[in-house]
C-alpha cells in the first residue's frame, strides 16, 4: 500500500507526504488536491490596499476516489463552498494544485489550476456542480430546455432534435416528465427544481459532481426524494460526489468518507462510520453533540461551544479551534496541529489535533 | 465646375417675384413694416420709378425656367436673429419659394457669425468663402453711403462687385455737393434695382414707447438707436406713491457697459451719460453743438473746428478739455471694431495713416488750442459732422493710457464716468443701474429725479413683462411683436420712427467650393 | 388542566387575500399552550406555522383577516379574546411584548439597523415598565449578560450589524424576555444559524422556561428539535393540525399518515447508512388550490373516498388527537 | 376614516372569499408581472395615452389633411375650429397637424436617444458588470466624469460644442444618457452574476458573451425597461427645455418643444392660448403617461408589492 | 471615516483635472472664438483682418492649445479664474456676483421641497391605497411631468399678469436690497422651482418610507407593543431617511448651477442665467468656469451625501 501511495505521488508529481491518506487502489483516484489555498484579498484604507486575506481555503490536501461520496461538513463560513468552487476552477485558487486523473487524460494527472480558460473546457464536461438554492439555480427567463441547451451546444451537440432528446432523457431519469422541458422554473416546486439542477449537472455525463448544500434548502419530506435520487444516479452512472453540507445526519446517511472543515482547514477526515463512532477531534465531537436527534431514546449530552466561528481574516494562533475548544490545553494556543493519520479499525482516520498525537 | 445659379440675375429676380412681401408685411409683420424696393430707405434720396418686384409667382416660374433652374437643389438659407418672428419669416420664405420650385432649408448661424456671414474669398480664388446660399440679414447705416459701400469689389463673398459698381460707389462717396451726391445715389439704386445685388425685403421701423407717467414737454421723437436731441433735460415723470420721481427703462448691462464707439446710442447709458460735440435732430441730421458751444466747417469741407463750452466737467469732477477730445479720437483710431462711419471719418483726418501705423505720436490733423479743437481732413468725408454728433469723447484721465486692443476689457466699463446729464449712481450688474442728475451738467440739472434701468432689451420677453408690471417708462424696440403688445397696454404709448434699416436677402453668387 | 393554559386557540381560520385570490392559510386550527411547557409546531414550509403565530400577535399582513375561531389569552386579569382586539389598538399593544413576546426567524433583518442594540432592548422596557432610564440601562445590561453576551456594557452601544447571527438572535430573545412575558412565541428561531449556535440558543430558551415558567410556542420544521425540546407537539399540514399530543404521543406512536411519512423520511443521526428513509411521494399542493377534504389525501397511501371530506379531530387519548378518517385502516 | 376603509377592505375580502368559495377564482396562467401591470389602472391609462399619442404621431399623414409646413398668412392666428382643431399659428399653419408631426420628432428624440443610450449602456454595462476588467474601469471612469456634471449644464455645454441639430441633440442625449444606464446594468449584473444558474453555466465553460447577453441579460431587462421609460420622459422634457432656451432642435423642424417655444412671447401667452396650451398639455400628458408606465413596470417587477 | 473622506478627496482632484481638460478641449472645438463674438455681426465685415488677428493675438487665442490649457490651469490653481472674454470682467467677480441670487433661490427651493416633499411623502405612504394617497401620487406625477418653463410661464400669466399679485421677474429693485424686500420677487420662481422639486422628493420619500415600512424590523417593533407613531417615525422614517438624504444631496449642486431654465423664465440674475448667456456668447472661460464649479459642487455634494448618510446610517459609518 505504501508503495502504491508513493507511486501515485510520483505520478502526481509531488513530494510524497508520510501522512497521506492511502487509497485502496491508486488507479481509482479521480482528483488529488495538494496544499490547495484560496485567499480572498481584503482591501481597506485610503488606497484600497490589500491589508489582509480571508483564508477561505487554507492548505488542503485531499484525494477523491472514483465512485465515492465524500462529505464536506463544517459551520457556515468555514470554506466549504469555496473549496468546491476551487476544485471546479470556478474560482482560481491562490496556490496549490488540483490534479485530475479521470477518463480523458489517459490516467495522466493534470493540474487543473494551470490550465487556461479554454484549455479547461474539455475538463468541465467531467466536473459538475449542483447548487443549494433551488430558486436561484435556474434562470427564470428561460424554459428548462432553453437553460440547458447552451451547455449541450458548447459540448458538441449541434442538432436541436438531439439536444431535445438528451434533455428529455435526463428529465425522465430525475423522475420528471419529458414535456417539462418546455416549462418555466417558476412552474416547478422546490424539489422539482432541485432535481432539474441535478439533471443539469448530469447533462454532459460528468464523472464528479460537487453537491453544494444540494438538499439544505428543501423541506424534510422533499429532501428524502432528492437524496434517493442522488443515490440512484450514482449507482446508475458510477458518479463520484463531493457532498457539501452542514447537516451531519444527512452526511452520515449518504457519505462514504467525511471531511470536517474548520476555518479553511480539514480538521478530521474519516470513513463515515468511523467518524461517528470514533470521533477524535473535539470540534467534530461538539458538532455531533449539538445536533438535535429526532429519536426520543437517544438524547445526547450536548457540548455547548463558546462563541461563534472566528473570522477567517485573522484566525486564532495555534490551533484555530482552541478558543472554543472544551478540551484545550496550553499547547493549543501556540502550536499548530497538522492533519495526521491515526490508524483505526475501519480504514484511514485522519485528525488534526494535538491531543490525539 | 458649376456656376452658381444665384449669380444669374433671372434667378434673383424670380426669387424677388416669388415672395409676397406685401402680405408678409401685413400679416406676419402686422403692418409694421414697409415692403422695400431698394436698400436705401424711402425719402428724398430715393430714385423714382424703381421696380418693386410685386408678388408674381408665374413670372418667377417663367424666369426660373428661362434660367434653367435646377430644381433638385436645396438652398441653404441662414439668418442670425434669434427671435420668433425671424423664424416665422423663414417659414414663410420657405413656403413662397417652394411654391415656385426653389427648395430651401434654413438655419440660424451660431458661433462666429460675422466671419461666417462676410468672409472674404482669398485673393485670386474664384470660389466663395462662405457656405450658405442665401442669408437673411439687415443693413443698418448711420449714413446713406454705408448702404452701398459694402458692395465694392473685394469686400465680401456675397457681392461680386465689378468695375461698374466700384465706379458708382466711388461717386456717392466722392462729393459733398448734395445734388451730385443725390444723382450718384439714384444711379446706383437703379443699377441695384435691376441687378438685385441684394434682394431688399422690407424697411423696418423703430418704435419709441413711453408710459403715461412720462411727459416729454415737447421733446421730439427720432431714431432711438442713435443719439439725437430728445430734450431729456426737460422731461418729467409722475411721482410714485412714495413721492419719488423715478423713471424706469431697460438695457442695463449684465456684465459690463458696452462702449459707445461701436453702437453709439444703443443703450440708455450711452445716451444719457455721454455728451457729444454736436447733437442731431430726430433723423440724425447734425444740428447744433452739445459739448461744443459752436462749430465751423470750412467751405471745402476739409476742416472743422469746435469751440468747447466753458467749465465742462466729467462726472468725477475732472475738467473736460480739448485734449480729451483729441485723445479720444486718437484712441478710437486704434480700437478695433469701432463704428464704420466713425472709422471712415477718422481715417480721413490728416496724419491718421502715420498715427495708426505707429510712426508718430499724435495725429497732426487734430489741433487743440485752448477750448478750440480743429480737425483737418486729408480726404473728404461727407459724414464727418454725423460722426461728431454720435462720437462721445471719453475721459482721458481714466482711459488715456489703456491698451486699445483691450479697450472694452477695462474696469472703467464696470462703472463708466461720463459727461452727460445723468451720472451712474449705483450698478448692480444684471439687476439694475441707477442714474441721478449730474449737478455740474453744462445744460442745467435734469428734472427726472432718478432713472432706473433693468437688464432687458429688444426682442426680449422681459420688455413686455416689465411694461406690464409698470417698470418700463420709456425705451424703443424694433420688434413688431413687442409693439403690438405694448400698444395693447393702456398705460403705454408707441410712436413709430422711420429708420434706415433694411432687411434683405443676400446671395452667395460665387461658385461654391467643390 | 385549564389553570395551566396560558393561551388557547380554537378553530382558528385566517385567510390571506393576495393577488386577487384568497389563500386559506389556516383552516381551523386548535391548540393550547401550557404554562411552563413548550409546544412545538412542526410542518413543512408554507403550512401556516408563521401565520398562526402572527394571528396570535395580531401582526398579520394588512391584506388578511381572522375569519373565524378564537384566540384566548389567560391573563392574570382573566381571559382575553385577542382575535377581537383591533390590530392597532391600545389593548393589543399592552399585551404584545409585555405578556406575549415573539422571536422571529431571521435575526439579520428583524433588528433595526440604525439603532443600537441597547436602545432596541430598552425600547420595550420603556414601553411596558415604569423603570427610569438608569434602571432600564441596568436591566438591559443584565439581560444581555443573561443571554451570554460578553461585555454587555460595551456591546449594548453597538449596532446590530456588528453582531454575529447568533448574537443577534440572542438580542432578539433579550427583547422578547425583557418584560418577562407569560408566553413566548419563537418562529423558527434557529433556522438561520449553525447547529452549534442553535444548541446555544435552545439551552438559553430552556433555562428561561425553567426560571420564569414561560409558556413557549416553538415553531420549527426540524423533528430533532421537537424531540429534544418539546413537551407537546402539533403537526401541521396545509393549514390544519393533523396530529397533536405530547412528544411521546406523537413521536413514539404517530397515528396520522403524514406524521408517519414525515418521520420515515428523515435520516437520523447515529443510525448510520443502513437506515431506510422513504420520501413522501408527490409535493405539497398549491396553497391556492387546496384539496377539498383532507389536504394530505393526494399524497396519502391510505386515502379513500372518505378523505374528500375534511375529517374531524379524533382524540385517541386525553392528550393525543388526530385528524384522519382512516385511522382504523392504518392501525 | 379608519373604520370606513377597514370596512371597505372587509367588503372586498367578503367578495373575494365568496368568489373563491364558488370556485370562480382560477389559478392564473401567464406572467405575474404582466398581470400586475395590467391590473394597475394608472399604468394602463398611461399605456393607452402613450399609444394614442405615439400612433397618431406616427400615422399623422393619414390622420390630418393639413400640411404642417403649409403657411396661410391671411389665415394666421385663427382660433380652434372644426377646420383647425388647435387653431393656426402665426404663419397660418395648422397647429394640430404640427403637434402630430412634431410628436414624431420629439418622440424620436426622446425614445430614440433613450433606446440608443440603453443599447450602449446596457451593452457595456452587461459585459463590465459580469466580467469587470479594464472595460469596466474605463467605462466607470467615463460615466463618473459625465455624471459629475449636472445634466442641464452638461447638455448645454455639449450643445455649445457640437452645435444645434437634430442628430447632434440625439448624440448629446445619448452621451449624457448612457452613463446611468450603464451603472444600472452593471449593478444588476454584479448581483446577477452571483446567481447560481450563472455559476452553473460557467461550470460548463460557456463563453462570456453567451452567458452575459443571452442568459443574464433577460433577467436584468425589468429595471432597464423602467429606466428606459424614465429616461425617455426625461429626454422629452429636456428637448422642450432646450428648445425653450433656443438651443434645442433647429426651429425649422417642428417638435413639441419648438412649437411650445412661441409661448415665450408674452403676447402669445396672453392672447393666443391655443398656440401653447394644447401642445403644453400634450407634452405633459405624454411624459406623464410614460412615467405612469414606468411606475407600473417598476411595481410589477417588484415582488414585494402585492398586486 | 477619515480615510473614507480622504479617499473620496483623492478621487475628486484627478477627476477635476481630467474634467477641466476635457471641458477645455471640447470648447476648443466650437466654431468661432471670443473675437467674433465681441463684434456685432452687422459690422464684422467692416473690420480689417489684421485688426482681428491682432485682437486674437492679444487675447492669447493664437497660442498652442496645450500651452493655453496649462496657463489657464495654473491660474485657476492660484485662485485666478481668468476673465470673461466678452467684457474682460474677472470671472470670480461674476460668479460671486451671481452666486447669492442662485443660492437664495435654490435654498428656498431645497428647503421648501424637502420639508413639504417629506411630509407629503410620509403622509402618502402611511395612507397607502387611500384616496388621498392616490391624489398625492397623481399630483406628484404631474409635478415631474410638466416642463418646468411651461409651469413657470403659466404661473407668470396667472399670478403676475392677470392677478398682479407678484412681480413677473427680476430680483433686485433699487432701494430694496434686504432679503425681506426681495421676497415678492422670490415667491414666484421659488414656488415654481419648489413645487417641481417637491414632487420628486415626495415620490421618493413615499417609496423610501413604504420600503422601510415593509421591512421586518417594523414587525419586531410592533411585536414590542410600540405605538404606531413610534413605529412609523422612530423606526420607519429613521431608516427611510438615508435614501431621502441621498436624493436631497443630489440636488445640492443646483446651489451652483441654479435651475438654468427657471432662472431664464424669471430673469433671475443667477449663475444659471449667466451660464446660458455665456454658452450663447461662446464665452469659453466663463462657460468653463461655471461648468467646472458645478462639477466641483457635484463632487463636493456627493462627498457631503456620503458623510451625511454615513452619519445617519451606522452600517455605512462603521464599515
Ligand atoms: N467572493 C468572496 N470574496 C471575499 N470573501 C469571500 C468570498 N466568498 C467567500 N468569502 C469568504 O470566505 C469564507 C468561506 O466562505 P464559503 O462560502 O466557502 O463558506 P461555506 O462553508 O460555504 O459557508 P456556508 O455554509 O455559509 O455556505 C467566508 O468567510 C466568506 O466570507
Ligand atoms: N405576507 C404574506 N402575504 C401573503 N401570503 C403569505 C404571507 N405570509 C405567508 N403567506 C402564505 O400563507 C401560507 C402559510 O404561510 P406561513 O408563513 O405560515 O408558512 P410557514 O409554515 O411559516 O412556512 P416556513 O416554514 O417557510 O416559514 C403560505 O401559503 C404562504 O404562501
Ligand atoms: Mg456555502
Ligand atoms: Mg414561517
Amino acid at each position: 500500500m505504501n508503495n502504491h501511495t508513493d507511486n501515485s505521488n510520483q505520478l502526481l508529481g509531488v513530494e510524497a507526504k508520510p501522512n497521506q491518506a492511502l487509497p485502496a487502489d491508486p488507479n481509482e483516484k479521480i482528483l488529488a488536491l495538494r496544499d490547495l489555498k484560496l485567499f480572498f484579498p481584503v482591501k481597506t484604507g485610503v488606497f484600497k490596499k490589500t491589508t489582509g486575506h480571508v483564508k477561505a481555503v487554507d492548505g488542503i490536501d485531499l484525494d477523491i476516489y472514483k465512485g465515492e461520496v465524500l462529505g464536506l461538513v463544517g459551520e457556515s463560513g468555514c470554506g466549504k463552498t469555496t473549496l468546491g468552487k476551487a476544485i471546479l476552477q470556478l474560482i482560481k485558487p491562490t496556490s496549490g494544485a488540483v490534479y485530475y486523473q479521470g477518463s480523458i487524460t489517459n490516467q495522466l494527472p493534470i493540474d487543473l489550476c494551470k490550465l487556461s480558460r479554454d484549455e479547461m473546457i474539455p475538463f468541465r464536461k467531467n466536473l459538475q456542480i449542483v447548487f443549494q438554492d433551488p430558486h436561484s439555480s435556474l434562470n427564470p427567463a428561460f424554459t428548462i430546455f432553453g437553460s440547458l441547451e447552451d451547455p449541450l451546444k458548447a459540448h458538441g451537440f449541434s442538432k436541436k432534435a438531439e439536444r431535445r432528446r438528451v434533455i428529455g432523457d435526463l428529465l425522465v431519469s430525475v423522475n420528471l416528465h419529458r414535456e417539462d422541458m418546455d416549462r418555466y422554473p417558476h412552474e416547478f416546486s422546490g424539489g422539482q427544481r432541485q432535481r432539474i439542477g441535478i439533471a443539469r449537472a448530469l447533462l454532459v455525463n460528468p464523472e464528479l459532481v460537487v453537491c453544494d448544500e444540494a438538499v439544505s434548502a428543501l423541506d424534510v419530506s422533499i429532501q428524502a426524494q432528492v437524496l434517493e435520487l442522488l443515490l440512484k444516479l450514482r449507482a446508475e452512472r458510477n458518479l463520484t460526489y463531493v457532498f457539501i453540507t452542514h447537516d451531519l445526519s444527512v452526511t452520515e446517511y449518504i457519505c462514504d468518507r467525511i471531511a470536517v472543515m474548520y476555518l479553511g482547514k480539514i480538521v478530521e477526515l474519516a470513513n463515515a462510520d468511523d467518524l461517528y463512532s470514533h470521533t477524535l477531534h473535539p470540534y467534530t465531537e461538539a458538532l455531533l453533540s449539538a445536533i438535535p436527534i429526532a429519536d426520543l431514546d437517544r438524547r445526547s449530552h450536548r457540548i455547548i461551544l463558546e462563541g461563534d466561528v472566528p473570522s477567517p481574516l485573522n484566525p486564532p494562533s495555534g490551533c484555530p479551534f482552541h478558543p472554543r475548544c472544551h478540551k484545550r490545553i496550553e499547547r493549543c494556543k501556540t502550536e499548530v496541529p497538522t492533519l495526521k493519520a491515526v490508524r483505526s479499525d475501519k480504514g484511514m482516520h485522519m485528525v488534526s489535533c494535538l491531543l490525539s498525537e | 465646375e458649376k456656376v452658381n445659379q444665384l449669380s444669374d440675375v433671372r434667378v434673383r429676380q424670380a426669387i424677388a417675384y416669388a415672395i409676397d412681401m406685401e402680405t408678409i408685411a401685413d400679416t406676419l409683420l402686422e403692418g409694421k413694416a414697409i415692403a422695400a424696393d431698394s436698400m436705401i430707405p424711402n425719402g428724398a434720396w430715393k430714385a423714382p420709378g424703381l421696380d418693386n418686384y410685386g408678388y408674381n409667382p408665374d413670372k418667377a416660374r417663367a424666369l426660373l425656367k428661362d434660367a434653367g433652374w435646377d430644381d433638385t437643389q436645396t438652398l441653404d438659407v441662414v439668418y442670425y436673429y434669434g427671435d420668433q418672428l425671424t423664424a416665422d419669416l423663414m417659414v414663410a420664405l420657405q413656403a413662397y419659394l417652394g411654391d415656385v420650385g426653389i427648395k430651401i432649408t434654413y438655419r440660424k448661424l451660431e458661433g462666429d457669425v460675422g466671419g461666417q456671414l462676410g468672409k472674404l474669398a482669398t485673393a485670386g480664388s474664384e470660389t466663395s468663402a462662405i457656405e450658405w446660399d442665401m442669408a437673411y440679414g439687415a443693413k443698418a447705416a448711420l449714413a446713406l453711403q454705408e448702404y452701398y459701400n459694402g458692395y465694392q469689389s473685394g469686400k465680401n463673398s456675397y457681392s461680386p462687385g465689378s468695375a461698374q459698381v466700384d465706379k458708382l460707389i466711388s461717386r456717392i462717396n466722392g462729393t459733398v455737393n448734395v445734388k451730385e451726391q443725390k444723382q450718384a445715389f439714384v444711379d446706383f439704386e437703379k443699377y441695384e434695382n435691376k441687378n438685385l445685388t441684394d434682394i431688399p425685403l422690407y424697411y423696418q421701423q423703430l418704435f419709441v414707447y413711453e408710459s403715461d407717467r412720462i411727459n416729454r414737454h415737447g421733446g421730439s421723437y427720432g431714431n432711438e438707436q442713435f443719439n439725437y436731441d430728445w430734450g431729456l433735460l426737460d422731461w418729467t415723470v409722475e411721482a410714485d406713491k412714495d413721492g419719488k420721481r423715478v423713471a424706469y427703462t431697460n438695457t442695463a448691462p449684465s456684465q459690463f457697459f458696452e462702449h459707445p464707439w461701436l453702437n453709439p446710442g444703443i443703450t440708455i447709458q450711452q445716451k444719457i451719460t455721454f455728451d457729444r460735440l454736436l447733437t442731431a435732430d430726430g433723423s440724425l441730421v447734425p444740428t447744433k453743438g452739445q459739448l461744443a458751444k459752436s462749430f465751423k466747417v470750412s467751405k471745402d469741407g476739409m476742416s472743422v473746428s469746435f469751440e468747447l463750452k466753458k467749465d465742462l466737467k466729467w462726472h468725477d469732477g475732472f475738467d473736460l478739455t480739448g485734449s480729451d477730445v483729441k485723445g479720444s479720437v486718437e484712441l478710437a483710431m486704434k480700437v478695433p471694431g469701432i463704428n464704420a462711419v466713425f472709422a471712415k471719418t477718422f481715417e480721413s483726418i490728416e496724419g491718421a495713416q502715420d498715427y495708426t501705423s505707429g510712426g508718430v505720436k499724435g495725429v497732426s490733423g487734430i489741433v487743440v488750442d485752448g477750448r478750440k479743437v480743429t480737425f483737418n481732413f486729408a480726404t473728404l468725408d461727407p459724414n464727418m459732422l454725423l460722426t461728431f454728433s454720435q462720437f462721445p469723447p471719453l475721459p482721458m484721465h481714466l482711459l488715456g493710457s489703456v491698451n486699445p486692443l483691450e479697450f472694452q476689457q477695462q474696469s472703467y466699463w464696470q462703472n463708466p464716468v461720463g459727461s452727460g446729464p445723468y451720472k451712474i449712481e449705483e450698478v448692480q450688474m444684471n439687476d439694475f443701474v441707477r442714474y441721478t442728475p449730474f449737478a455740474d451738467y453744462h445744460g442745467g440739472i435734469a428734472k427726472i429725479g432718478e432713472i432706473v434701468s433693468f437688464p432687458s432689451g429688444e426682442n426680449d420677453a422681459n420688455v413686455l413683462k416689465n411694461a406690464a408690471a409698470g417698470r418700463l417708462d420709456f425705451g424703443f424696440t424694433k420688434s413688431v411683436g413687442d409693439v403690438k403688445a405694448l400698444e395693447a397696454m393702456e398705460n403705454m404709448k408707441v410712436v413709430p420712427a422711420d429708420i434706415p434699416y433694411t432687411r434683405s436677402l443676400r446671395m452667395n453668387s460665387y461658385p461654391k467650393k467643390p | 388542566m385549564v389553570d395551566d393554559i396560558a393561551l388557547s386557540v380554537r378553530d382558528l381560520k385566517t385567510y390571506l387575500y393576495t393577488n386577487n385570490r384568497c389563500n386559506k392559510a389556516i383552516n381551523g386550527v386548535s391548540f393550547n399552550v401550557l404554562k411552563g411547557k413548550t409546544l412545538c409546531i412542526v410542518g413543512e414550509s408554507g403550512c401556516g406555522k408563521s401565520i398562526t403565530a402572527l394571528s396570535i400577535m395580531q401582526l398579520l399582513p394588512d391584506l388578511s383577516r381572522i375569519e373565524d375561531g378564537g384566540i384566548t389569552y389567560f391573563s392574570e386579569k382573566g381571559p382575553m379574546r385577542l382575535d377581537q382586539l383591533p390590530r392597532k389598538g391600545v389593548e393589543i399593544r399592552k399585551i404584545r411584548g409585555a405578556e406575549i413576546a415573539m422571536i422571529f426567524q431571521d435575526p439579520m433583518t428583524a433588528l433595526n439597523p440604525v439603532f443600537t442594540v441597547g436602545y432596541q432592548i430598552a425600547e420595550s422596557l420603556r414601553q411596558h415598565s415604569v423603570l427610569n432610564d438608569k434602571e432600564i440601562k441596568l436591566k438591559v445590561i443584565d439581560l444581555l449578560h443573561t443571554m451570554g453576551i460578553p461585555m454587555p456594557e460595551v456591546r449594548m452601544n453597538e449596532f446590530p450589524h456588528q453582531f454575529s447571527g447568533g448574537m443577534r438572535q440572542r438580542v432578539m430573545i433579550a427583547i422578547a424576555m425583557s418584560c418577562n412575558p407569560k408566553v413566548l412565541i419563537a418562529d423558527e428561531p434557529t433556522t438561520a444559524l449553525d447547529v452549534t449556535t442553535q444548541a446555544q440558543i435552545f439551552t438559553l430558551m430552556d433555562k428561561l422556561k425553567q426560571e420564569h415558567k414561560t409558556a413557549i410556542m416553538l415553531i420549527t420544521h426540524d423533528m430533532g428539535v421537537v424531540a429534544e425540546l418539546a413537551d407537546n407537539v402539533a403537526v401541521m399540514y396545509m393549514g390544519n393540525i393533523v396530529e397533536a399530543g405530547t412528544v411521546e404521543d406523537v413521536l413514539r406512536r404517530p397515528k396520522h399518515p403524514y406524521t408517519r411519512a414525515l418521520l420515515a423520511s428523515i435520516p437520523i443521526l447515529g443510525r448510520g447508512r443502513q437506515q431506510n428513509i422513504k420520501a413522501i411521494r408527490g409535493s405539497t399542493p398549491d396553497s391556492y388550490d387546496r384539496p377539498k377534504g383532507c389536504s394530505f389525501a393526494p399524497r396519502c397511501d391510505y386515502a379513500t373516498q372518505a378523505c374528500d371530506e375534511m375529517p374531524d379531530e379524533i382524540y385517541i387519548s386525553a392528550t393525543h388527537s388526530v385528524r384522519c378518517s382512516q385511522l382504523e385502516a392504518i392501525s | 376614516m379608519i373604520n370606513r376603509t377597514e370596512s371597505a377592505l372587509n367588503r372586498k375580502f367578503d367578495l373575494l372569499l365568496a368568489m373563491e368559495e364558488a370556485g370562480k377564482l382560477k389559478p392564473r396562467k401567464g406572467n405575474r408581472a404582466m398581470r400586475k401591470m395590467f391590473n394597475n389602472k394608472l399604468a394602463l391609462v398611461g399605456l393607452v395615452v402613450f399609444l394614442i399619442i405615439t400612433l397618431s404621431s406616427v400615422f399623422a399623414p393619414f390622420l390630418v389633411d393639413h400640411d404642417p409646413q403649409k403657411i396661410d398668412l391671411r389665415g394666421m392666428l385663427q382660433e380652434p375650429s372644426s377646420e383647425h382643431l388647435f387653431g393656426t399659428d402665426k404663419t397660418g399653419r395648422d397647429v394640430f397637424s404640427r403637434v402630430l408631426y412634431g410628436g414624431r420628432v420629439s418622440i424620436l428624440v426622446g425614445l430614440g436617444s433613450a433606446l440608443i443610450a440603453a443599447f450602449i449602456g446596457v451593452g457595456i454595462g452587461s459585459y463590465a458588470g459580469y466580467k469587470g476588467g479594464w472595460v469596466d474601469l474605463l467605462a466607470l471612469r467615463m460615466s463618473e466624469i459625465l455624471m459629475a456634471f449636472p445634466q442641464i449644464i452638461l447638455v448645454l455645454l455639449l450643445v455649445s460644442i457640437v452645435g444645434q441639430s437634430l442628430l447632434n441633440l440625439i448624440f448629446i442625449f445619448v452621451l449624457t444618457g448612457w452613463g446611468p444606464m450603464y451603472r444600472l446594468t452593471r449593478a444588476q449584473f454584479l448581483s446577477l452574476r452571483e446567481e447560481e444558474y450563472v455559476q452553473a453555466l460557467r461550470s460548463f465553460g460557456l463563453s462570456t458573451s453567451v452567458i452575459c447577453y443571452k442568459h443574464i441579460l433577460p433577467n436584468a431587462l425589468g429595471p432597464i425597461a423602467v429606466n428606459i421609460t424614465l429616461t425617455t420622459a426625461m429626454f422629452i422634457l429636456a428637448e422642450a427645455g432646450l428648445s425653450f432656451l433656443g438651443l434645442g432642435v433647429p426651429l425649422n423642424i417642428p417638435t413639441w418643444g419648438n412649437i411650445l417655444n412661441v409661448a415665450q412671447d408674452l403676447r402669445v401667452l396672453q392672447n393666443y392660448w391655443w398656440l401653447w396650451l394644447p401642445v403644453g398639455m400634450v407634452i405633459s400628458l405624454f411624459v406623464m403617461s410614460i412615467n405612469f408606465i414606468g411606475d407600473g413596470l417598476r411595481d410589477s417587477a417588484d415582488p414585494t408589492q402585492q398586486g | 471615516m477619515l480615510t473614507f473622506i480622504i479617499r473620496r478627496l483623492l478621487i475628486v482632484f484627478p477627476m477635476l483635472i481630467i474634467i477641466s481638460f476635457l471641458v477645455y478641449l471640447g470648447l476648443e472645438l466650437t466654431p468661432g472664438d471670443a473675437v467674433s463674438h465681441m463684434i456685432n455681426p452687422e459690422i464684422a465685415n467692416q473690420i480689417s483682418p489684421e485688426q482681428l488677428l491682432a485682437l486674437r493675438e492679444n487675447l492669447g487665442l493664437n497660442k498652442p492649445f496645450i500651452e493655453r490649457y496649462f496657463i489657464w490651469l495654473s491660474h485657476v490653481l492660484r485662485g485666478d479664474f481668468g476673465h470673461s472674454l466678452s467684457g474682460g470682467v474677472a470671472i470670480s467677480e461674476i460668479v460671486f456676483d451671481r452666486l447669492p441670487a442662485t443660492l437664495e433661490l435654490s435654498f428656498v427651493a431645497i428647503v421648501f421641497s424637502t420639508i413639504f416633499g417629506c411630509v407629503l411623502g410620509i403622509f402618502g405612504a402611511l395612507n397607502k391605497g387611500t384616496w388621498t394617497d392616490s391624489t398625492l401620487s397623481v399630483t406628484g406625477m404631474l409635478g415631474i411631468s410638466i416642463p418646468e418653463f411651461f409651469f413657470g410661464l403659466v404661473a407668470i400669466l396667472l399670478f403676475a399678469l392677470h392677478l398682479h399679485w407678484l412681480p413677473v421677474g427680476g430680483r433686485l429693485l433699487p432701494g430694496y436690497d434686504s432679503f425681506f424686500d426681495r421676497i415678492p420677487h422670490l415667491v414666484l420662481p421659488g414656488l415654481v422651482m419648489s413645487l417641481m422639486m417637491t414632487a420628486g422628493v415626495m415620490r421618493y420619500s413615499r417609496s423610501a418610507m413604504l420600503d422601510s415600512l415593509s421591512r421586518e424590523f417594523i414587525r419586531t417593533a410592533r411585536a414590542k407593543g410600540l405605538s404606531e407613531w413610534r413605529i412609523n417615525f422612530i423606526h420607519g422614517f429613521r431608516v427611510a431617511l438615508t435614501p431621502v438624504v441621498v436624493l436631497i444631496g443630489f440636488r445640492l449642486p443646483i446651489m451652483i448651477g441654479g435651475s438654468v431654465i427657471i432662472e431664464q423664465v424669471f430673469q433671475w440674475p443667477g449663475i444659471g442665467n449667466e451660464f446660458v448667456f455665456a454658452v450663447r456668447g461662446q464665452d469659453y472661460p466663463l462657460v468653463m468656469m461655471i461648468a467646472l464649479l458645478s462639477v466641483f459642487a457635484v463632487l463636493i455634494s456627493s462627498l457631503v451625501i456620503d458623510v451625511l448618510t454615513a452619519l445617519i446610517d451606522p452600517r455605512i459609518r462603521l464599515n
